[in-house]
């Protein structure tokens, strides 16, 4: 045991006999038939992780059946309705059920290990976000098997997904599967804000914190930005396919382009949400490669935060050519120069530590894929700048160009770094290297094959080739460009063969006999086991196993914090957000099949919706909200154990409620997911005024009198007053009343009295929804709150019930604390909604 | 079609490679004024991007493979320098260049005066053209003359889905939107045919959507104006009675007949236009008979429906007939 | 410990730290927004040289908070904290300084684009 | 020693199992040893009966979904004229017509066709629908013969509705409108009679008397004998589809679907049922003359005014009903089967059903142009 450090041993060793026994009884891994069952980060996320490459390689296939068929001019290899359908589903395919969910796979498997947490916050809700996609993006590609797929482009134009041009299932199930997958990523997005903000370990102050988790922290910030926006997009576009509400077609007062606003705003920050978390691992990986600190961190946390925004002002870059002013153009052509900048930050940090190398260089796989990919993604940037520039935009857009743009980015920005991550990481999961040798063919051969294959597409597109096309004549000079992409493709999918031949010759899921091969500085790397390390340890550098080589040793000895399980159950120090000082220790549930279930059952309830069975759906429906209620069930357990010691001396409580717990800051990033959803129906409801001011000069005579808002506001604050009360009358622990539950389901119906009076009022004055774009704007306000205080009534139930139960009092009142939460915010966007609606076409008739 | 373009050839390695045989549909060859503008810009994006490639490149091995001389680049002073004052400095520079020429675009587009008018209507999968002077307005399909070095003001909308019109050679891409009027001003330097193709995709047939583009001097294009106006030509073919027997003038109209369908093309002077089926087909009689017989098979989901009604002879009449139609 | 200092006042550090990029957004929004609401609805050209007024204006105003919070950046993340972390702090306030470049930037050049080219014509 | 059986759930689950298959085998034995005797003259025992009867009502009940179309009132006079004139020709050799018996042939089917009288009250429409559409397994009823026809089951199900009230004449004069003379002994002893006088066109057709009988029947005096023959043999050779016409055409010969068309075609065009072309609707007439170019849909007067082929039929004059219907057929591609159908479904495609209903409304209410110089007179002779 080394002695140099003052605070070396925090926990008295050696440790108990059993204790690590004991751990591992808690953390075990189910195993069989019970898999579906398991809650550990390194289960799930290496499930999750698989699931996403296994739609890499799919995704992937597709692409070769299209370039084969794209290799010589006039080929019939496939149908035109077959291409079609092919470059959809490749394109969603590699957005929705790869990219994203890979980078965040890499959140859950990684993020608890560099934190040294013993798993994210809510391991459940990790569990459910995987296996609802897993089944819901199952059962959306297979329907390229049959005949059934979207033939829109992952993109979705309306007009052409309305059903005058798009009848039939198919652009449903891109509508549903892909919103269905949209809510799986927030909930990932909510538990990695959460496990980054407040399950850091003691010491790891926000300067401390590795670049990966700023870099995933900024990913889930964005998703819960923008991911909302397309949620609403795909919801406004099913609601007119299947009812007829006019948002999009230009006939009723809807305006196609509205979609393109909504769909780019995720769109575009899209590409950064992949790209910010990949070279976050590069950033990860340099300083490992050159031994060395990484060169201006500070400035890289500033790089990644200005991406983070800037990615929000480009969106109408991917709009340019649809004649909107120059001005507008020349705005967003701004902030397309002005995300450049961060990048090139980036670039220029990573050679800064290369060039700052103290050891000889090794070049590795992982160097090469990180070299491989600052080559790449510059091209890639580099006709991104071209891009920016509106004329030449006009050229280029929605041709070849473009797919060799988009491709140099994103697969130099993220499946580059991916890959470089699988040979890095590996010991982290597996007992064995993957090999260098095979590593290092994979490399080349995507290196080469990647320009090979999309190097000419640039000249491809500005000879005039344009996107999206399944066939061309060769009375035009293309073919050859087409030939050479054609060959590169194979060269590409020839690596990845490479990779998964060394897959399977080398990995083996286990404890790797050297966690630490690479000797990298940060806290994957320290010993680990199903409980993650043995304990917490104190961080107070950036690379504290460069700056205490003996804490690997200390740590896998006990010596740091939480060495045991103190309250006998699953659990983790939850820190404060900024200096990370350890407020209280977190019970976590283990394995269970209620979150599987739930989760099987809303998949199934989106997709038999989509093929329009619809007492079924809703009988999955009811099963998946029964499913999560015996889940949440016995997640609060309230404060069962006293003030636990940690080590060091520190006492810590097992319960908090209030915004110290970490439950409440789940709720306020769930509020802002709502929150961007509304913000999203705001500006598309201005949008569509200022688009057809027609619809809203009429909707000015056919509102309300002023009375029905003013009931509906009061309704809405009556039920603020109601839960607040309701907390107040919570019994003393032990005890149990009926007053809290009666002012609970008054406040329900309070609220939903209030929407049933604003949209009745609407419809009793003649509003129709399928009347003007006008009118369904009105009446989606309507359903956005509807469907807040649905799930405020299920709450409430559940609130009761548990009441009853004695499971909720003064001191256990998370449940009741949060769906008050979620009651105040339902009352400003509720108000909110009510200004608007009631107010806009009083402006508009003026 | 037209491979002797070596003009640029010379200009750079990349323009070698690029116009080796610049095509007809090639952004490459800059014969309009904002394409040529464009071009400009092209070039110097090309250069530019390429400098700070070999830069990035150069740095990174001088970082790995540098001896001591890789120390320099070692600190913070390279990220700030290289991240943040050179893009700032390259990227104002060029932003303003593009603001400049976006200015350029908008100041030729407001003064657009010409006396010319012509609609381009993307339908799904043609183009319908409707040419807007002072003697009246008239129809044709998949196809534009232009007089050369007249500034010409389109109003590209769209009947259905969104289209968008670009031919490289004039100028850059604009979307055509239901619902709404987009406006570009071509104007061509000097005579030539040219493709254009539909650029957003827009369904099945999406790739058969091109037209082509003449730019003629003043004189020949008042002829073709002249002509173009007109009634067809053929008198009494007898192809004319299969036409109207079959019910073609339920959604095609031939002025100076009694076909005056307005659902597909105009084919007035279908027989003089230089491709069939938006771009698809030469326009030879034996392309006409193709055309009548196997539509479906060669436009895939194209709105005609199978004529599987006409017999052998009624086909070949038809087909001579509209290739007469000139 | 009042529950903010347990959370290291959470929402004002963070709220200071990322102010010059919200400005940035802030300002990206009101030039973007107006200008679409100025081309969308004027019927004549009155809204034209307004709207240009309006863009400069803003962009002035913007301009100025920026270079502010650039300069008070320390004193704003300091104000009322009790916590002696200092480094956070110096590392905030590092954020702060180099957002507010990056912000002045993107400002300026969104800005400027006005002065090159008409209000509401396309090409 | 005393063996105490302890009944655990592994052992319920295994007796269970145990049970069901021996329950099969055994039905197996019974099926293979062929002690059953399935003769239809002995009937079923009453418990079987019961069984089966049960099982047949749930099944139906279960199945049946399809509720008559909003443009259809069960009530409406065509469609039960039409339900009937195919239910003297198709139902009633089985389960006889009103105030008649039941061939004894067919009363030794089991089970035995029921007479409907009583019977049909115990179902609702979507049952009988179902039943007359899709046809029972083991009892004989065989399915409606145009397939995806629905739409024509309606009229059935609009008569047998009525068919309770209706007594010997009362059905005659409903279903039986060509009151053939009585064959001569001779001919008689010599041919016999077709008892269901199943090709007697006039039943819903209009002839040189008489106008048609249902407006869902199209009238055939003024269509051209090319188009006419092209029906008839498109019907026979199940080319297109319907279960009242199909049954008919099938026992045509070439000549006869000659001398037909042109007896048809002979005839004058009969004017508007109701009001004339000024009563119709501007919508009607601009989609006749100018289609909806916009949507793709060419000007129905340019195949269907007359001067087009002699295979495209004139609209001009026929009831408004029947064009609707057609219309739907072809729109959702019911109707889609001949080079000609083909081409109309992808114009109807593009249609509403407004707009169906408008340009309907105006070929209902526009006199007909004589298309042909009426051949000489060889109409009415057969």
């Amino acid at each position: 045991m080394n002695e140099t450090s003052p605070h070396a041993q925090i926990s008295p060793t050696p440790r108990p006999d059993g204790e690590r026994e004991k751990l591992l009884e808690i953390w075990a891994t189910p195993k069989g038939w019970r898999l579906p069952t398991a809650v550990n980060n390194t289960v799930i996320g290496l499930l999750y992780l698989g699931a996403a490459f296994v739609f890499f390689v799919l995704a992937g296939i597709l692409a070769l059946v299209m370039r084969t068929q794209l290799a010589v001019p006039d080929n019939d290899l496939v149908s035109q309705d077959l291409y079609n359908q092919l470059f959809t589903v490749h394109g969603t395919t590699m957005m929705f059920l790869f990219a994203v969910p890979a980078v965040e796979a890499l959140g859950v498997l990684l993020l608890p290990q560099m934190l040294a947490a013993r798993d994210l916050p809510f391991p459940r809700l990790s569990a459910f976000a995987v296996w609802a996609y897993i089944v819901g993006g199952t059962v959306f590609f297979s329907t390229i098997f049959y005949d059934l797929a979207p033939r829109g482009g992952w993109f979705m134009y309306p007009p052409m997904t309305l059903t005058e041009y798009s009848p039939g299932d198919a652009a449903d199930f891109w509508l549903l599967g892909i919103g269905f997958i949209e809510i799986s990523a927030i909930a990932g997005a909510i538990e990695i804000i959460v496990g980054v903000l407040r399950t850091r370990p003691p010491g790891m102050s926000l300067d401390k914190l590795p670049i990966f988790g700023w870099a995933m922290l900024i990913f889930a910030g964005m998703i819960v930005v923008a991911f909302p926006a397309v949620i609403l997009a795909t919801m406004l576009l099913e609601i007119e396919r299947a009812f007829g509400w006019p948002f999009f077609s230009p006939d009723g007062g809807g305006d196609p382009l509205l979609w393109q606003h909504l769909f780019w705003f995720f769109g575009h920050p899209e590409v950064y949400i992949i790209f910010l978390p990949a070279a976050g691992l590069v950033s990860m990986i340099v300083p490992t490669i050159a031994r060395a600190p990484l060169v201006g961190h500070n400035l890289i946390v500033v790089a990644l935060i200005a991406t983070g925004f800037f990615s929000f002002g480009l969106w109408v870059h991917h709009m340019f050519t649809t004649g909107i002013p120059s001005l507008s153009l020349a705005f967003f052509s701004a902030a397309s120069m002005a995300v450049a900048v961060p990048s090139g930050i980036q670039i220029f940090s990573w050679i800064a530590t290369l060039a700052s190398r103290t050891k000889k260089l090794r070049l590795t796989t992982p160097a090469l894929f990180v070299l491989g990919m600052l080559f790449i993604f510059t091209l890639g940037g580099l006709t991104g700048v071209m891009v920016a520039m509106v004329p030449f935009n006009w050229q280029a857009h929605d041709t070849y160009f473009i797919v060799a743009h988009l491709h140099y980015v994103l697969i130099g920005g993220m499946v580059f770094p991916l890959f470089a991550t699988f040979y890095y990481w590996a010991p982290m999961v597996s007992s064995r290297l993957l090999s260098d040798t095979l590593g290092k063919w994979t490399f080349w051969l995507m290196f080469i094959g990647l320009n090979v294959a999309f190097l000419p597409m640039h000249l491809a597109g500005l000879l005039g080739m344009p996107r999206r096309i399944w066939t061309y004549p060769d009375t035009l000079p293309w073919d050859g460009y087409n030939l050479v992409s054609t060959i590169g493709a194979y060269m590409i999918a020839a690596g990845v063969l490479v990779f998964i031949i060394d897959l399977i010759r080398n990995f083996r899921i286990g404890e790797s006999s050297n966690p630490n091969p690479w000797d990298a500085g940060t806290l994957e790397f320290l010993p680990q086991d199903v409980y993650s390390t043995r304990s917490i340890p104190k961080v107070d550098s950036l690379y504290p196993l460069w700056d205490r080589p003996e804490l690997a040793e200390e740590v896998e000895a006990g010596a740091h914090y939480l060495p045991d399980a103190p309250t006998g159950g699953r659990e983790t120090i939850v820190t404060s957000p900024i200096s990370a000082t350890p407020q209280y220790v977190v019970q976590m549930p283990g394995p269970g099949w209620m979150h599987f279930f739930a989760a099987v059952f809303t998949a199934a309830c989106f997709l038999l919706l989509t093929v329009k069975v619809v007492t079924p759906a809703i009988i999955c429906g009811v099963l998946a909200v029964v499913c999560c209620l015996v889940w949440v069930w016995t997640i609060d357990k309230g404060p069962d154990a006293g003030p636990v010691e940690i080590g060091g001396g520190l006492r810590l409580p097992v319960y908090v409620t209030g915004p110290m717990a970490h439950g409440w800051w789940a709720m306020i990033v769930l509020m802002l997911v709502a929150g961007s959803l509304y913000l999203a129906y705001v500006f598309s409801y201005l949008y569509l005024w200022t688009s057809s001011p027609e619809g809203w000069e009429l909707g000015a005579a056919m509102l309300p009198d002023a009375g029905s808002p003013m009931l509906s506001a009061g309704l809405f604050a009556l039920a603020v007053a109601l839960y607040v009360l309701a907390r107040w009358a919570l019994p003393e622990p032990g005890g149990n009343n009926l007053v809290t539950p009666a002012l609970v389901i008054l406040g329900a119906c309070a609220l939903t009295g209030g929407v049933v009076n604003e949209v009745w009022s609407h419809w009793q004055a003649g509003l129709r929804p399928t009347d003007s774009s006008y009118g369904a704007m009105v009446y989606m306000a309507g359903v956005l709150t509807a469907q807040l205080v649905a799930v405020i009534v299920i709450m409430s139930l559940f609130v009761c019930v548990r009441q009853m139960a004695g499971k909720i009092d003064q001191v256990r009142c998370a449940g009741l604390e949060n769906t008050s939460l979620l009651v105040y915010y339902t009352f400003a966007q509720a108000l909110v909604g009510l200004l608007i609606v009631h107010g806009i076409p009083h402006v508009a008739a003026s | 079609m037209n491979c002797g373009r070596a003009r640029m050839a010379g200009i750079l390695i990349l323009a070698a490679l690029a116009a080796g045989c610049a095509s007809e549909q090639s952004a490459f060859s800059g014969e309009g004024v904002e394409s040529a503008r464009t071009l400009m810009l092209t070039w110097i994006l090309f250069a530019g991007g390429a400098l700070i490639l070999a830069l990035v490149c150069g740095l990174t091995a001088l970082a790995l493979f540098g001896g001591s001389a890789r120390r320099t680049l070692s600190s913070e002073r390279l990220v700030v320098v290289g991240g943040i004052v050179f893009p700032a400095v390259v990227l104002t520079v060029l932003l303003f260049y593009g603001y400049a020429l976006l200015g350029a675009g908008a100041a030729t587009g407001a003064a657009a005066d010409s006396p010319l008018r012509i609609t381009v209507e993307g339908n799904r999968w043609w183009w319908r053209v409707t040419y807007h002077t002072p003697d009246g307005d008239f129809d044709t399909a998949n196809e534009l003359r232009i007089p050369v070095g007249e500034p010409v003001a389109l109003e590209l909308t769209s009947a259905d889905v969104i289209h968008s019109f670009w031919v490289p050679a004039y100028a850059g891409k604009i979307d055509m939107i239901p619902g709404r009027t987009n406006t570009l001003t071509l104007e061509a330097s000097r005579p030539g045919l040219r493709r254009g193709q539909c650029a957003e995709y827009c369904g099945g047939p999406h790739a058969f959507m091109s037209f082509y583009v003449e730019a003629l001097d003043a004189e020949a294009f008042t002829d073709w104006l002249a002509s173009e106006r007109g009634d067809a030509v053929v008198g009494d073919h007898p192809g004319a009675d299969a036409f109207r027997r079959a019910g073609c003038g339920a959604c095609h109209a031939v002025r100076g007949t009694d076909a005056s369908g307005r659902v597909g093309p105009d084919l007035t002077h279908v027989g003089s236009r230089h491709s069939l089926g938006a771009g698809l087909l030469a326009n030879e009689k034996g392309d006409f008979r193709a055309w009548i017989e196997r539509h479906q098979e060669l436009k895939p989901e194209n709105l005609m429906p199978e004529m599987a009604t006409l017999d052998e002879a009624d086909i070949d009449s038809l087909a001579s007939y509209l290739a007469a139609l000139k | 410990m009042s529950q903010s200092d347990a959370n290291d006042r959470f929402v004002r550090r963070t709220a200071v730290s990322l102010a010059p990029i919200l400005l940035w957004a802030a300002h990206f929004g009101l030039v973007y927004g107006g200008a679409h609401v100025a081309c969308a609805t004027a019927d004549g050209a009155i809204g034209e040289p307004l709207a240009d007024m309006a863009v400069w204006s803003v962009t002035g105003l913007v301009v100025l908070v920026l270079v502010g919070i650039g300069l008070r950046a320390r004193s704003l993340l300091s104000a009322g904290a009790s916590s002696g972390d200092t480094n956070s702090n110096d590392f905030l306030v590092h954020v702060v300084h180099a957002l507010t470049l990056l912000s002045l930037l993107g400002v300026i050049w969104a800005g400027a684009a006005v002065n090159f080219m008409p209000t509401c014509a396309t090409r | 020693m005393q063996v105490r059986f302890r009944l655990t759930p592994l052992r319920l689950l295994g007796g269970v199992v145990l049970l069901f298959a021996l329950t099969i085998i055994g039905a197996l034995l019974v099926a293979w040893s062929g002690v059953y005797s399935i003769a239809a003259s002995r009937g079923h025992p009453g418990w079987l009966n019961d069984f089966l009867e049960l099982g047949m009502r749930r099944s139906v009940q279960t199945n049946s979904a399809l509720s008559p179309p909003d443009h259809l009132d069960l009530d409406d006079p065509s469609l039960v004229q039409l339900g009937a004139a195919h239910f003297r020709a198709g139902c009633a050799p089985c389960h006889a017509a009103p105030g008649e018996p039941i061939n004894p042939i067919f009363e030794g089917m089991l089970p035995t066709p029921p007479r409907l009288e009583d019977y049909v009250d115990t179902w609702e429409d979507e049952d009988l629908h179902w039943i007359v559409y899709h046809g029972l397994q083991y009892a004989g009823m065989p399915a409606w013969s145009g397939a995806d026809r629905e739409d024509e089951v309606w009229a059935v199900v609009a008569f047998l509705r009525r068919l309770p009230e209706l007594d010997r004449e009362g059905f005659r004069a409903l279903a039986g409108r060509t009151d053939l003379a009585p064959s001569s002994p001779e001919t008689f002893v010599k041919e016999g009679r077709n008892a269901a006088g199943l090709t007697a066109c006039a039943r819903c057709h209009d002839d040189a008397e008489r106008d048609i009988a249902s407006s869902l029947a199209p009238r055939l005096s003024g269509q051209s004998a090319a188009y006419l023959k092209l029906t008839l043999e498109d019907y026979r050779a199940n080319r297109r589809q319907s279960g009242i016409m199909e049954p008919v055409a099938a026992e045509l010969t070439d000549d006869q679907i000659d001398q037909l068309a042109d007896y048809f075609a002979g005839l004058s065009p009969r004017p508007p049922l109701k009001g004339d072309a000024s009563d119709a609707s501007e919508m009607g007439r601009d989609i006749a003359e100018n289609g909806i170019p916009d949507r793709g849909v060419g000007a129905c007067m340019s195949c269907h005014g007359g001067m087009a082929e002699e295979t495209y039929p004139v609209l001009a004059g026929q009831s408004q009903t029947y064009l609707q219907n057609q219309l739907r057929l072809f729109r959702d591609g019911v109707r889609a089967e001949t080079p000609q159908a083909e081409l109309m479904s992808a114009v109807a495609a593009r249609l509403e059903d407004s707009e169906i209903d408008a340009v309907s409304a105006y070929f209902a209410a526009t006199t007909p142009v004589v298309r042909n110089t009426p051949t000489a007179d060889t109409g009415g002779e057969l």
